[in-house]
């Protein structure tokens, strides 16, 4: 038992989280809202350079063979500077699926794209209402019982429409399963699909952490500076305890997260019992990286006041960035009835 | 003798005013009243409400009123939710500030003021706070200072309700300066056009220009506009902060009409949505309905003279978490389709819950934060010590 | 519209409020715990010679033909004073029943007993895992579908059992069903049933708003009284804002009780609609006092720290009976779901 | 590198532990170690575990240890309420008091104490609160007056756990009058019989005579009782209390041990209890194994040398109130059946659930009430201001 990231591991996610502090910063994230489509992904380029987006890609194809842990804090650092755009549908989800299935396939010219940063992936599960960041991704994966599409933008059938929170696409999609687009198909496929999901569901917990973070940041910092009644806000037992609450979900949900990413990346260590333990952990993942961002997000929001209500405060960009990515890979619900199907 | 059913005067109220809100209210649900355009068709379905009497029911005949009870007005404001009329944009006006014009102004100012008000001919904004005082409004700095004929209003407002489309706003300004805190306030009305007054339109949460921040300064205002006397607008404002604390602010028809859209977006998703939802559902319909009785009791206690004073206090904890709790439900039951902000083809309801969401959000927070109800409700109700 | 109670409603409940007071302070509860079951139900008499047990029976049969609107305030005030014994059973749910059903059987007899203070009454619904206060009460008003069985103690296969409020008595009961107890049976016997089980679910609530209104009055007390750091606990904001919780789960409890209670009262006035409405809200009642109650408890005792967690305390005498009478006439769930169908 | 599995060490230390308390537990659940009766019947348990290696295993070999890792002491854990085995009537001396003596003990302490301590042979109860300070511990009161070779004791410790059965206690004393709050208080342990000294046993909310007040006059101690050095004590007694709120006290298995009974409680009943139920079922073992992996993490960093301070206040938050969730969950599902106590024989497992509660509703309470451990974590780890 050792529960600890690696210097490397850490190393990585201080030169990640000092690329976005100084290219996605809040004002860059402010500019996304009301940008033109091809200002929707900042920071994408140098992202891919330094070899982020590529990391869970193979050497050949220009990646670095990195697993889930790596990946975790890293996505957690694109959650606390609000990232816009698929970093965990092309990162984490959607790369090693494509790469994996698409081997000897033409779609595999696609796999060198997206990690150069010249495309971004869009993933899009059966039974999910809404296609998260499509109008903007330029390939879609797209699932239909055991098989793989890989649908370019234009021709998969998107309608745009608006999140609450303007730098994240989101648009229905109405396609017809093309052979022209299909990767895969069959068992094999099945079981790189199912991955993908639960890749997709860690990445989100991950980035729910990183935008609990940053919300809690916010407010302390707000609470330490803002008087009323003639001392800080901060200082008001009431201010403290929401605070501390908030400090609470964050903590109690990292380890569950991190542990989930090391049960994903050695799920085949033991066969049937450690794969489905693997489930287990992302399904509470996701549950208490979601609550912990929706609540800390009310904490946040009750501790600024009024100016937290503006759009001119940039906490909003956190909140309605939790609120519009929260439900994507299956909702709390949806996990915790797998979790049930399992234990009970 | 305890009669919880409404009488045959009441229901015939009852009867009179859906008929009329039947009739009336706009086929076509109007743009947010938050924003520039909707705001003029708001004002024009306010005076469409007024001239057939049914602006402010319970106030005089003689300003536009048919003086119904407290609970004639409770029924109206069941109907007028029910059918999903449009939101009142001339609330602050005739909710906050009516009752102390009814209760401190003179004639003159009741001659002048209340029926433009009503109307929408004349709209006033509140300005209580100001940048440095939200929750400790006693710490406010703006002032007047004497002059000819009038004052001359100095300072910074903020979080003005529709603000930056009213023609005049009420608010405390420091006329003692030599005082402090509570003391040597007085209750201005004030012009928002003209010399010496600035608005700036602050963008809210959901997106609507709903607040504005006030730059004034040196900006006339004459000795009519005073309310109240002068260095005594801390008790003048403070009636007017309890009724927005208390009944007048949420009438339980809202939340009573939102549990009810709530179980219609829940009958739709039944077969599919989480079963745990379906408590959540059954909590938010009862919500409403205890405040209702809730309500309805305060309204008996004032009707027989006992006060309910800080009692308010845990009256609005109660709506705000409640209506929180109401949008949490429809936003879970909406499942990925819940961040569909309006203007969303795919949106339920036109992507009225997550706007509906962030509204409630800020019900925690305005008319004095949860945390001050709480500490008001402890102290004056339960008689726990000052900290 | 009038949402208030009568004077003489009022003065009522003050009388049975003093006579609580005096005769049922928390020295009797406490020898109630350590006592002889001779001395189980103090204060009895008192209230049966002021006619407060036989309140709801007809002034043929000695009471006061009293609503449940009057008799909803003097069980509020029987859960304040955590008054000992079937009251809700033997005043407001059992009596008239068997008032109403006995008529003309030898069972009749019984309900002069009642009223006088000479008996005091149980009752077993159907699908109720314990009977409450059985091995005490001395007829039990047993339910078998659409008959109702008066059967004396003895006679009722009871084997007591422990509650965790020692002033409360439970048992389970193995009752085979003897011609000679039966009361009534068949449709009208059904409605008769039902509506006392709505009184006892009514009576229960009234008890628990009661019981909360009494454990906040401690806690309150205490935290004014109680000093820490230099300075009453009740001038912390934490203290401060539990309270105040709690005082808000009272205060919206209340009126959704007496709402229930003038349903009931006034089920019939409207036909199908009206009782309809009087399920609804007491329903309503059940569940808003319960939860009121089963909160107040535990804001109570975190505001009296480790002394509220010793017997020497009066705290627990309230706390316990909250967690044995509340599950009992339908847990909160059993009334939600009956909610959820009527309004679903 | 990250590494979630045990080690093969670890997996064998697994197997041998569990393997001897399978063969060794009792197989008739004892009478509950706070009554007198009981706590005998542990004592001798607790003698049985410590001569097979397994009291305290991850103590030096000299006293009775096995220098077990703090992993393996987890994993002792787990397995010792995997089996429920008897409650550790030990735990304050082994939990609380052992790590002070490790730190700040003499050698000759360390040797006269830790051993019989451990195997059940001489019982120290902690003596914390005074009637006026409980969660503000340094208002205390109590003095210790020089005298020739040690000191004399006066004055009275409240909430004793299970003092009335136990030999000796440890509490802080007031050496230095002229000093206030935190400073010249010496930590001392004192005899519980003998002249100078009444113990009074005090019923706790569940019946066990769980606690005792201690009344001290001039109860005499020698010097050699002092624990680190005269005036020092709260320093030392920090150390102490940390542990309390720490790792020491709740750890992870007994959480996981409770979520697993609660799993098949649910099992008996879930056809016919309120299907709401299953999500508190889910979120009671997810809370176990969240905190389960919280810990191991908490190890992990203690191992390498990152301080865990102030964070260990937000750790007993969330296990207090996920232990007070997960038996609420169980009473609910118990329907009315939930009031049972010990002793009847409808008790669903023996009445251990309504017992149980009682028992969680006690961990917001002791060792800093999580109000104070709110406070603790915004203004240490948080760096918020005090108030």
């Amino acid at each position: 038992m050792h529960f600890a990231f690696s210097e490397d591991q850490t190393l990585l996610r201080d030169t990640v989280r000092d690329v976005l502090a100084k290219e996605c910063a809040p004002e860059v994230v402010r500019r996304v809202w009301t940008g033109s489509n091809e200002e929707r992904v900042p920071v994408w380029g140098t992202l891919a350079e330094n070899g982020f987006v590529g990391m869970a890609a193979s050497e050949a194809a220009g990646g670095m063979s990195m697993s889930e842990v790596d990946l975790a804090l890293v996505l957690e650092e694109a959650g606390y500077a609000a990232l816009p755009g698929p970093i965990v549908e092309s990162a984490l989800a959607g790369l090693p699926l494509l790469e994996q299935l698409s081997a000897g396939t033409p779609h595999a010219a696609w796999v060198e794209r997206v990690v150069s940063g010249e495309a971004t992936l869009g993933l899009y599960f059966e039974r999910q209402s809404l296609a998260l960041h499509a109008p903007l991704a330029d390939l879609l994966l797209v699932v239909r019982g055991d098989a793989l599409y890989a649908v370019p933008r234009a021709e998969a059938g998107l309608v745009a429409q608006t999140a609450v929170d303007r730098a994240t696409s989101v648009a229905t999609l109405d396609y017809k399963p093309s052979p022209a687009h299909l990767v895969a198909r069959g068992a094999a496929a099945q079981v790189a699909i199912q991955l993908a999901y639960e890749r997709a569901a860690l990445g989100n917990a991950c980035v729910m952490v990183g935008l609990a973070r940053r919300m809690l940041d916010l407010a302390v910092a707000y609470a330490k500076d803002r008087e009323q009644f003639g001392k800080p806000i901060g200082a008001q037992q009431a201010v403290q305890h929401h605070l501390a609450n908030a400090a609470g979900r964050i903590a109690f949900a990292q380890p569950v997260v991190y542990r989930a990413a090391w049960a994903l990346a050695n799920r085949d260590r033991a066969g049937g019992e450690s794969r489905r333990e693997a489930e287990l952990a992302v399904s509470m993942a996701k549950i208490y990286a979601e609550e912990a961002a929706r609540f800390v997000a009310k904490v946040a929001l009750q501790v600024h006041g009024a100016i937290g209500y503006t759009i001119e405060c940039d906490l909003h960009f956190f909140m309605k960035r939790v609120w519009t990515l929260a439900p994507f890979y299956g909702t709390a619900a949806v996990h915790r009835a797998r979790i049930g199907a399992h234990i009970l | 003798m305890m009669d919880l059913d409404f009488t045959e005067q009441e229901q015939a109220f009852r009867a009179e005013c859906r008929a009329w809100l039947e009739a009336n209210v706009p086929k076509q649900s109007l743009p947010s009243g938050d924003t520039r355009e909707g705001y003029a068709l708001h004002l024009e379905w306010e005076r469409k409400l007024f001239d057939a009497g049914w602006s402010c029911v319970s106030w005089p005949k003689e300003y536009g009123g048919r003086e119904a009870s407290l609970y004639e007005w409770l029924i109206f404001e069941e109907e007028y939710y029910r059918v999903q009329a449009p939101s009142r944009v001339t609330q602050n006006g005739i909710f906050l500030l009516a009752p102390t014009i009814f209760e401190f102004g003179t004639e003159a100012q009741k001659a002048r003021i209340l029926r433009p008000m009503a109307r929408g001919d004349l709209s006033i904004a509140q300005a209580w706070s100001e940048p440095n005082s939200g929750s400790d409004l006693a710490s406010l700095r703006s002032t007047a200072k004497r002059t000819e004929g009038g004052w001359l209003l100095t300072g910074q407002k903020t979080w003005s309700t529709r603000g930056a489309f009213s023609d005049m706003a009420y608010g405390l300004f420091r006329t003692d300066p030599s005082k402090a805190r509570h003391k040597g306030l007085t209750y201005f009305l004030f012009p928002l056009t003209g010399e010496g007054v600035t608005v700036r339109g602050v963008d809210r949460l959901d997106g609507d220009e709903g607040f504005a921040e006030l730059f004034l300064e040196d900006l006339f205002v004459p000795d009519e506009n005073i309310i109240g006397e002068v260095d005594k607008g801390w008790e003048v404002a403070m009636a007017t902060t309890s009724s927005e604390r208390g009944l007048s602010l949420r009438s339980p028809g809202r939340f009573m009409a939102t549990a009810t859209r709530l179980i219609e977006l829940y009958g739709r998703y039944r077969e599919t949505c989480d079963p745990a939802l379906r408590d959540q559902v059954i909590d938010a319909w009862m919500g409403a309905q205890a405040y209702r009785w809730y309500t309805f009791k305060s309204v008996t206690d004032m009707l027989t003279g006992k006060p309910i004073g800080a009692e308010s206090s845990l009256n609005k904890v109660f709506w705000s978490e409640m209506d929180v709790r109401t949008h949490e439900t429809a936003l879970a039951i909406l499942d990925e389709r819940q961040c569909l902000d309006e203007g969303s083809a795919a949106a339920d309801d036109e992507g009225a819950w997550i706007k509906g969401f962030q509204f409630a959000l800020a019900g925690p927070i305005y008319a004095g934060t949860n945390e001050i109800q709480r500490n008001i409700a402890a102290q004056r109700v339960l008689g726990l010590p000052r900290g």
